[in-house]
């Protein structure tokens, strides 16, 4: 048992903490919208080998481990980083695992090209709204029964919430690929969902931090807004939530590296606990803002819209309670004889 | 207990339906998306009909049309999602000239507020004081027969389509902060003001207004020099009649209802048939039907001329608290098509329920927090001392 | 429109809060336990005229409104009155209606015997812990498509969470008649919901009574709890939804009045809504009193538990809110047709 | 990081599993109906194990168990439903009195908890002071060699069966409340002691107790005079190892799926069947997830020896919150049976599930409130002032 970060993802939350502090820096994320894509961003990013770090280095990857990758997915999270790091990190890990031979890899891995996951089945071969869709150039996604990789420049996607890198993705596009079936879909949906809870535990924390800062500095009735009880125990509220968030998605992170028979569950479990509290705490944030939460000028406004967006890519959260429902519970019907 | 509106005011909600249905036309609605959320075609035509003078009490000189018919107005516009924000500030302003004002203020503003002419805009928030609002500092000082205005306002919505803003300043600085407040109405074409957006994220646009050396005669002054805090409780009183939003969840239960009842699941089923679903559309209705009686009662409690009471701070405290949380359901039971805006071919119901979610944030926010309105109902209602 | 109690009503009002708090204090409600009746109580009760005031008068009854015995139901809920007024009035109103020559309407109006309502269909002419079971020598009820009245003897009742006086009773028993059939009984339960909702209101509306009077006698790092921010929001949260079940109970009672089309869904509604608001409030006061709040000596928790039995009795509130929804949204499978 | 437990812990929870199959019979869980939360049966057997003693640090003279160890004991007892207070009281109690006690309290008193012979009970709580403990005014006053205890303890839970009570005095009244407080382990068989019931809502019992000129000599003193704060920092700190609650949600989950699984509603669908069902049951299945992350966060700081914390606090305050919203969820899901009591034959899983409900609330009390462990983490984790 170890519920700390280790020296070594230690050193990877500073380096990249600095990096997206640097980087990502509020007026970069202003600037990449209304697209929700910053190509420069990603160009940086992938210098630092982030987008195939967590592939093993037997397949040319980084050789780093999924914890050193979700460190990494709660920085950006925290600077609301405008590229698809989980999204194409989990596209990369799973050609690396299903087609290692696939001719897309290499540059996946170098982040030459930008990957991402179709995180629903197509419809009539048409994944919809993926998240990083309006960024990458190569796509992986359940097509019926199989797992398949297509490339293509992207398409613009439609103005949205947060200002997410949408876009419908054709999986049927010319030069498509098989490379695999719904089993290894599953396990990187689970990734996905691990990451995410990170990266929604970075925003959410910061989300916090801003709020908390805003209030300390914020005088109203001649006392700074922080030291009214109700507004301290709305954010203590949050808070907590946001470390439960925290430690689930670590745990996560922890079950799916270490092959935990109920990993994809946990996946699953932090991805929505995450989602709430992050916006729950955003929300709370932007409240004790007054109105000038509410104005562009401010930056609780970014975050919380993207909880939203970064929520909602993955579809209707009650459609996972209800999934999650029937794998901890056993499907509706089966109920007696369980 | 009767809950029936008398026929007076039945009939003219069947009027008001007449007219809204004509006139709130789609125009009239994607004009709202410049992020001026009014319309001056809507709004003239209003005039037009007698609604804003018939805001004005009676005794007042206005049109006589009681808090009942007045909330029954409001709460019509807002099922038929056309602004009303401008039109409430029109309405209470000049009920408050009409109150308070001097003869010069009542010939030269009044008649051009309430014959749709000319919009106003609320001058109370500063940079430093928002739920703080008698901390205001931006400062009157007299000189002869005039006042010489410095500061800065903000959220002054609709400022750059208005003519007055109703400004408090601070001519006192020596007296406890409630007791050296003063309040004018300002016409924005006086030299020395600057008006400049505020964006937000519900894509409406407010303003911050900038006043250096703005010079005006006394004869603008509302009310007594140092008595501005008096002038506030009235201010409060009027909007107590015509203050919106109770209905808000109204028109997105609405849309998300429509939309299940014709959007389908992966698995090929119905979303109105999500008992999840149906769970949270019913407890929506619960508190709409609740938001009603809240509704009801303040404008009951005005049309008998009751105390003015708390009513107001619940009402407006539980109809916004619930249209967040349900913009926050129902945005996630459209999935990711929900975040798509208006403009998007697939947004939902034309993307008004994202909208909602954008915008529900500011209702627990602006006319008074929801921590304030608490506060109000600790002390006004329950007796609990000042927590600070 | 008016939206306070008339003179009358205001007139039966201090009438039976005088009475209620007279007869029904606390030392009455807690000597009741675990009977959860007091016959003595009734017996008083009956010599007020409450158990018929809303039979007319042309049936022998006291030709009370609606509205009266609203009223009157919401004092009882202050003083958690351990009689079945609701069930009794609300099931002699039915009996009245349905069938005025039945031999018991005369005592039922009286008061010589308690008359209760089964809120649930029976099961092989069972009904099935019945509030007022266990107090009540006359029962009505629906067997099948009968709605049916049955006298005996009350039997002992199970321990219950709010010492309710809850019973299984034999729709079937000797001397059963037929009075009538579903839709008598629809309007039956629907008073009974929008007169529960009205005692909740009570019961409610005094929990919070109790709760602001404790944390303002009460000292705690040398002022009164009451003065700390978080309590004061946490009790003023409770009583504007106090405020609202009080209103909505008030036009559920309107509706059913007046022939309101809507009646019947505004009373669940009514119902739903104080039911939760009422067990809200309740808790919230208990809360504020630290442990005290949880130890028998301190009334607080005689609220709590009631507030909760008072809405069990009903059913799981999710069945009425899917009952609802199936009124309001259309029965599942119709949506795409209505 | 690594979430799993270390070989010797997990043959640990092994052992307490077969330990507590084989113990915690029937006849001890009915036994908790008494009130009395507690069982000499099994706390005595569970002392013949070395369990108790192996909760004292092994530095202290401890059997060294470490918080690993404990924290699975702690866990398995609360998922077999085993009573954990006393149990928990005896073990905070010794490694108190061994870390910051006299060689006569370590002779005297230690060695008969950790034999299970004795129990303890707190005094810290007294009428007129609970959240506000340092404003103790139970007096003891010096006189010569012994000392004078007058007062009243609340919530002295325990006192009935035990033979020890750690009590905090006011020993100087004339400096601010936290400086002039002493602690003693007093002997519940002193002359001048008197134990009242206290029952409660849970029907679990609890005491007041009573001390009338109760004379003691200094021997039983532990700490300092006017050093009490201190010797409070010190217990709390041991509360951090052995603090149950964390998992009271997870037999309750338990017992409404098994319910849920068997019970049909009216119209012949099985409970588990129902979506909004299942829905409230994964949201508490999460919620316990969540509670075990915390538990075990507590558990290996303690066990790292990390700077104690507000881990604490966050862990308290969530495992009793969502217990409390999850009681209330699952006794309505149970519809009218879901209202009885223990022993009656149609108690819906024997009734667990309704005594859930009516524990839960003072889970949210007992032990720091909700509002403290906010305020504790306010000012703790996010650094905000004092609110007063």
């Amino acid at each position: 048992m170890r519920l700390e970060l280790t020296e070594d993802e230690e050193t990877v939350r500073e380096v990249f903490a600095g990096f997206f502090a640097q980087e990502s820096s509020i007026e970069v994320v202003r600037a990449s919208e209304p697209v929700g894509f910053d190509l420069g961003l990603w160009t940086k990013l992938a210098q630092t080998g982030a987008p195939g770090m967590a592939v093993s280095e037997a397949a040319g990857g980084g050789g780093a481990t999924l914890a050193d990758l979700a460190v990494v997915a709660t920085e950006a999270g925290r600077r609301l980083a405008p590229v698809p790091l989980v999204e194409h990190a989990v596209a990369t890990r799973l050609v690396a695992a299903a087609a290692p031979a696939d001719s897309s890899l290499g540059s996946l891995i170098a982040g030459d090209q930008v990957g991402i996951l179709a995180l629903a089945p197509a419809v009539d071969g048409v994944a919809r709204l993926v998240p990083g869709g309006s960024a990458a150039n190569v796509v992986v996604g359940l097509d019926g029964d199989d797992l398949v990789i297509v490339a293509g420049e992207p398409p613009a996607g439609p103005a949205n919430t947060g200002h997410a890198a949408l876009a419908d993705r054709d999986l049927r596009a010319e030069g498509r690929r098989v490379i695999g079936g719904a089993s290894h879909y599953a396990r990187a949906r689970a990734e996905w969902q691990a990451l995410t809870a990170s990266a929604l535990v970075g925003l959410g924390h910061q989300a916090l931090d801003i709020g908390v800062e805003y209030v300390m500095q914020r005088q109203q009735f001649d006392v700074p807004v922080g030291s009214f009880q109700a507004v301290q125990h709305g954010l203590a509220t949050a808070s907590v939530d946001m470390e439960g968030a925290e430690y689930l998605a670590h745990k996560a992170v922890w079950a799916l590296a270490s092959g935990h028979a109920d990993a994809d569950n946990m996946a699953s479990m932090a991805f929505l606990f995450a989602a709430e509290s992050a916006q729950a705490a955003a929300a709370a944030s932007l409240q004790y803002h007054g109105g000038y939460g509410y104005s562009d000028e401010y930056d609780i406004q970014l975050y919380f819209r993207r909880a939203k967006s970064m929520t909602l890519v993955h579809g209707d959260p009650g459609l996972e309670i209800r999934s999650l429902a029937d794998r901890l519970l056993g499907p509706v019907g089966t109920g007696a004889s369980a | 207990m009767d809950f029936s509106y008398p026929p007076r005011a039945e009939d003219f909600r069947t009027e008001v339906r007449q007219f809204l249905a004509e006139h709130v036309t789609p125009a009239v609605l994607e004009e709202q998306h410049s992020g001026t959320v009014h319309s001056w075609e809507l709004h003239q035509k209003m005039a037009a009909k007698g609604w804003l003078n018939g805001a004005v009490p009676e005794e007042l000189g206005g049109g006589g049309r009681d808090a009942l018919e007045m909330s029954v107005l409001i709460e019509e516009l807002q099922l038929f999602r056309a602004p009303i924000d401008a039109m409430g500030v029109v309405i209470a302003l000049a009920s408050i000239i009409l109150e308070l004002g001097n003869d010069f203020l009542k010939d030269e503003v009044v008649p051009k507020l309430l014959r749709g002419e000319s919009l106003g805009s609320f001058g109370y928030s500063e940079p430093e004081s928002g739920s703080d609002v008698a901390a205001a500092q931006t400062k009157a000082v007299r000189d002869g027969d005039e006042w010489v205005i410095n500061g800065t306002k903000m959220w002054t919505t609709m400022a750059h389509e208005a003519d007055y803003v109703i400004l408090l300043t601070r001519t006192n600085a020596d007296v406890p902060k409630h007791k050296g407040l003063t309040f004018f109405i300002v016409p924005f074409d006086t030299p020395g003001i600057e008006i400049q957006p505020v964006w937000t994220m519900g894509y409406e646009r407010s303003n911050a207004t900038f006043y250096d050396d703005v010079r005006l005669d006394d004869k603008w002054r509302l009310g007594d020099v140092d008595g501005g805090w008096a002038v506030m409780k009235t201010a409060l009183k009027f909007e107590r009649g015509i203050a919106g939003g109770q209905f808000f969840s109204a028109p997105l239960i609405e849309d998300t209802i429509a939309h299940a009842r014709r959007h389908r699941r992966p698995d090929g089923s119905l979303l109105i048939d999500d008992p999840v679903v149906r769970e949270r559309l019913v407890r929506a209705m619960i508190d709409l039907e609740v938001c009603r009686v809240f509704a009801q009662r303040v404008a009951y409690g005005a049309a008998v001329g009751a105390p003015f009471g708390v009513e107001g701070s619940m009402t407006k405290l539980f109809a916004s608290e619930t249209f967040k949380k349900h913009s926050n359901w129902f945005i996630d039971i459209l999935g990711v098509e929900g975040l798509l805006r208006h403009g998007e071919p697939d947004a939902p119901m034309g993307g008004f329920i994202e909208e909602s979610f954008r915008h529900a944030p500011v209702t627990t926010i602006y006319g008074g927090t929801s921590e304030i309105n608490r506060n109000m109902v600790a002390e006004g209602h329950l007796g609990l001392p000042r927590a600070r």
